[in-house]
């Protein structure tokens, strides 16, 4: 049944390509990496054994073209692909010619990424499994005036959402009536050209939820199991930035309560292969379904983590048509694990992206310290793509632990060239809200209303002075730099050594 | 000897320097510490004051003279002006800030999707200029300080270039 | 009865050094540098809150100078002096002084070093705790003839061993009566040079040991723990290369033995702090006592990855007079890790080593890999210390994806300037007896009679030999790479990439 | 069409590059190639071999024209020369590698502890030859072949650095 995958094509850039390289590494995999114009020397192209030339460096000329895809497996004799996340990874038709080809698509069935990537569908199917949804209504085929009365039913605030798809684009918070019709009206037009998809549909606003997802895995002989918890409340623009696992609030129970939602919507859905389950908590501890993300999630690394477990070779494996090797009461959650995600922004500008090259890059390490990166020294931050420039992913013992550790790895990071989102981070982890556990979506901007992230403290500017002060001066007169420089050079050949001290000796004799 | 008027992140310091070989005596708004500087790269050296250790990463952006410190995981903008010169502008009423700013240039590479705002018009702290789409994103381009509108150099639908022209205030 | 501790000076250098800064961070506790003429820009002195110049280059004239030290503790105000492994680390009168001056040593007290660093007390130390030793003999004031009796007495081979000190000095093996009165004549000059002190005693020579060591924690309340083994029979010149925990011959059983043993030993020294009691393990898996490290070893990590702890921290909690957190029954082994020491040096010329700048120095990540460097890019390796670069350390579920990790790592790890053991660590990966887990200490000199860890398959060395063609092509014809090279230059910014596009419909159009 | 001969890692590579823009038809002892070299630094480059990556860091070492070349974890010692000027060489009955290796310098700084051969002294490969204190280490440094040695340059007590003249062979 089981048959081996000799070579993988990664259909993906950045970190999560590296990532992958790496898990094929350790299996013995061969791995195919593709790349656009400006990738031509990027981190995954020289980590892969092998690379290959897909287009013009837009996404949409290149990592999202799915002939030339499939056509590069098929010449580099790829037995599978794997398509990371983002680009082609939600794509049901890329999968399905995939599998006309004869390659293994490394993520669900193609029925299951189209069932669960429509968010009313997926919504129906959670009900039909038992799990408890924000109440809501489907308002497709409803005039404005119907519409108007369903929000009202729920109750103002209300949510629109789009049904063809996710990451903030065309959603409305709309706090009244009077605002709904516009909202309405433009969250439909986003997700016109977001998704290709119009349909929305109406949701309770919770006010203050957090976030919190359960990872799954299923293999394809029926078995189903779920990896504990993560909290990925801290998100700006629908966007998560800070992760982690376990999540402060849940309890044994409540993890095995939404645990076993998870895989009970997996097995309605007849799904196979890593995936994530995302719930919205409220304060009550009530937990609500939100989607499934139907392949590997930026954020799997805390789950690695804590359960010790490599969720890409599990993938592999599962493509393999390998049972699963554990079973539920084998999943133990070890110690506590925080993931930053790197970027290449300006937190203090609304978190604008920042373009260029990375002249200067050190990455952190040390005790607990993981850095899955996108980029090496010299690097480009290209335009066409995320920004992420890596994620920074910490244990420790405890969450304390963790968030001490994670300080630590922050300040060691060095980034040059281009803006990150390092102090931003720095910031939340000295947030005494963030390190009592007192979290929700919405604490970026209860926290910072002004994105004013950056809190620097007098005694840094005053050293940051002092160094632009000596800049100055030094640049002022080069001449003596080139002096005082050879005196600072350190002497650290043995012949250099016994020259001056013998020279010393010398002296002293005289 | 030396003296300096250095703006670093929004805070003034006045600093006066003394130089010996391998080290410095600065006093920094009337206090004196002990700095030894030493060069690791083009950009970078190790900062010692009081025997405290730093790693400092100084680069210039922009043409006003404005300086980008990395340290100690923070990104820290700061000017620095010869202490009498900046004694003297300061008499004279002018801000080495708000000189610098009337020029308002590109933060990212990108496509210009909507100008916000027209010449002549007055503006708010925060309130929306532009929209520019980079990295598949729509960014919203803020005032960062009220003023108004002299000049817009960029249309709908342009590509800019990170440090390009995009608007002169008065 | 505890007293925090606020600032530590580091009496050390290299990765160590910035390994305990990284535990003072996380502790909050501020942390002072000391550094050599040719440290000056090193790295621990770049990661450390503070830093002193202390003196030359030599060590004799710097970190082994204990007045310096001691003086520079008192004037940064420090608490507490750590001293890392070597230098100071075992030198009972420095640990004296350091009390003498008010500052906590961390690590034992200075009668306890004294009593285990000779090598005849601490036999006699374990025989009286009731640990099995080598057979051997005490030859102290016997004539050359009574000595002879007693090598015959024990059975050649017999080991010649100094009583002062370890590290292979003053060590040699006699394998017949004619070579013994010259072997010890000469093990005694080599010991008399290198600790001041001739004494030398006789063991029997076990021919293929295993060295397997408890790592111990004890603290100032009679609380002693042990945290399971490193099994570090990978050596050259009887230095460890290749460590792991836990070995792959220690069951349950032999470790509750050895670590009951490692236990009573420490108990009947009055041991305090974080040691690690070393024995040699015989095929049958009978255990020898062999010493004591009165400190924290080089290969603490495989340690911290397998039971989650941090022994720094251990050490500092047990120096502010803190109870133990843990009892026995806390520790757990989880999955298995291995560290590779990276050093400077040319394994096939017998580990000579080589001095330097990094020119080029990357380190690799991603799952399971912890970096614990004592090097930056652009770095000196200078002469006058041990030529370490790193210690990469991995940790996976089970050996054989720990194995699969490391091989990952060391094929991502660039080393630029200087010779590097990577290749080394590399071919041991993928050697069939360490695969295995059929070790001992003379694995190396059995496995590569002459230094020949080289093993080259003819694809590498094809690939290189293309690299050279290309690159002599390329430097005769430097006017076709200036050329080239702008095509070779990525086109990420937007504008670029636009008229790029209109040229070509522009083009296209015509 | 540019023809080398090289000797990596102590085997014999005749190869012949024929140049495209952007890559290179190679023909490796009569088997031909698809390569793309993308330089990455001074030293490094990205090298594509019919798709297949490596990253390559290739270094001058020594006066004789020896490269270090790093990749995949491996140092590799060779040597490239004008395919016809070997073939001119070997004809003649000279070794590239035996020219190179008369004239041993110091492998690391150090201290001379002792030399164990005298001028006019046969040596066997592995033979010590001399001890140099470094790292404080005593390094024995053997003969790597047979040879007779010509001179000694250095004596006991006497401080090198690496690259220094150590002794000649005949």
């Amino acid at each position: 049944m089981t048959e081996k995958i000799k070579k993988i094509l990664i259909a993906n850039r950045g970190e999560i390509a590296v990532r992958i390289i790496r898990a094929c590494r350790d299996l013995g995999i061969e791995s195919a990496a593709v790349y656009s114009e400006c990738d031509k020397t990027a981190y995954h192209v020289r980590m892969a054994d092998e690379a290959y030339y897909i287009g013009p460096s837009p996404s949409t000329e290149s990592y999202l073209v799915h002939e030339r895809i499939i056509e590069t497996a098929r010449k580099c004799k790829a037995d599978a692909v794997h398509p990371g996340y983002g680009f082609l990874a939600e794509n049901p038709s890329f999968a399905e010619k995939c599998l006309e080809a004869g390659i293994i698509f490394i993520g669900p069935k193609p029925e299951t990424i189209r069932l669960l990537g429509d968010k009313l569908l997926a919504r129906d199917t959670a009900l039909k499994a038992g799990l408890p949804v924000v109440p809501g209504r489907d308002i497709g085929g409803l005039d404005i005036a119907s519409a108007l009365a369903a929000a009202t039913d729920i109750g103002f605030p209300v949510l629109v959402k789009a049904a063809g798809g996710g990451g903030g684009k065309g959603m409305r918070v709309v706090t009244s009536e009077d605002l709904f019709a516009e909202s309405l009206k433009s969250a439909a037009n986003e997700a016109a050209s977001a998704f290709g998809d119009s349909r929305v549909f109406l949701e309770k606003y919770l006010p203050r939820p957090r976030h919190i997802e359960i990872q799954i895995l299923a293999d394809t002989h029926g078995n189903c199991i779920y990896l504990g918890e993560r909290e990925c409340s801290i998100q700006r623009r629908h966007q998560k930035v800070i992760e982690e696992s376990p999540s402060p609030v849940v309890t044994e129970a409540l993890r095995e309560q939404m645990g076993r939602a998870a895989v009970s919507i997996a097995r309605s859905a007849g799904y196979v292969g890593a995936g994530t389950v995302e719930f919205l908590v409220d304060h009550d501890l009530s937990f609500y379904f939100l989607e499934v993300n139907t392949r590997l999630q930026v954020e799997h690394p805390v789950t690695e983590m804590v359960t010790g477990l490599d969720l890409v070779k599990e993938q592999v494996f599962i493509a393999e048509g390998a049972p699963l090797k554990y079973i539920q009461e084998d999943i133990k959650l070890l110690g506590h694990a925080i993931e930053c995600r790197i970027y290449a922004e300006k937190p203090e500008e609304g978190f604008v992206p920042s373009t260029g090259t990375l002249t200067h890059y050190r990455i952190p390490a040390g005790p607990g310290v993981r850095v899955d990166s996108g980029v090496l020294l010299n690097s480009q931050i290209p335009i066409f793509y995320d920004p992420m420039i890596a994620k920074l992913i910490v244990w420790g013992k405890d969450r304390r632990e963790t968030i001490d550790r994670t300080r630590r790895a922050l300040q060691e990071y060095r980034v040059g060239g281009v803006d990150s989102t390092i102090g931003f981070h720095l910031t939340i982890m000295d947030n005494e809200k963030f390190i009592r556990g007192d979290l929700s979506t919405r604490f970026l901007e209860e926290e910072y209303p002004d994105n004013d992230y950056h809190r620097l403290d007098g005694e840094v500017l005053e050293k940051a002075a002092i160094a632009v002060a000596l800049d100055s001066f030094i640049n002022e007169r080069k001449i003596i730099l080139s002096q005082t420089s050879s005196h600072n050079r350190p002497a650290c050949g043995w012949v250099t050594y016994h020259r001056k001290n013998s020279l010393r000796q010398f002296r002293g004799s005289r | 000897m030396p003296r300096y008027h250095v703006n670093a992140g929004g805070k003034e310091f006045d600093i006066e320097l003394e130089y010996h070989p391998e080290k410095y005596f600065v006093t920094v708004n009337g206090r004196k510490v002990e700095v030894v500087s030493r060069k690791l790269s083009e950009t970078r050296s190790l900062m010692f004051v009081d025997n405290k250790s730093y790693e400092v990463d100084i680069r210039l952006v922009g043409e006003n003279g404005e300086r980008k410190v990395f340290m100690m995981g923070l990104d820290i903008m700061a000017t620095v002006e010869n202490y009498h010169l900046a004694q003297m502008r300061r008499t004279a009423g002018l801000s080495a800030v708000s000189a610098m700013e009337t020029l308002f240039k590109a933060p990212m590479p990108g496509m210009v999707l909507e100008v916000k705002v027209a010449p002549g018009e007055k503006v708010e702290k925060g309130q929306p200029l532009l929209v520019i789409e980079a990295m598949k994103m729509e960014n919203i381009i803020k005032a960062k300080a009220p003023a108004r509108v002299k000049e817009v150099f960029v249309k709908k639908g342009m590509s800019v270039e990170r440090g390009d022209k995009i608007m002169e205030f008065e």
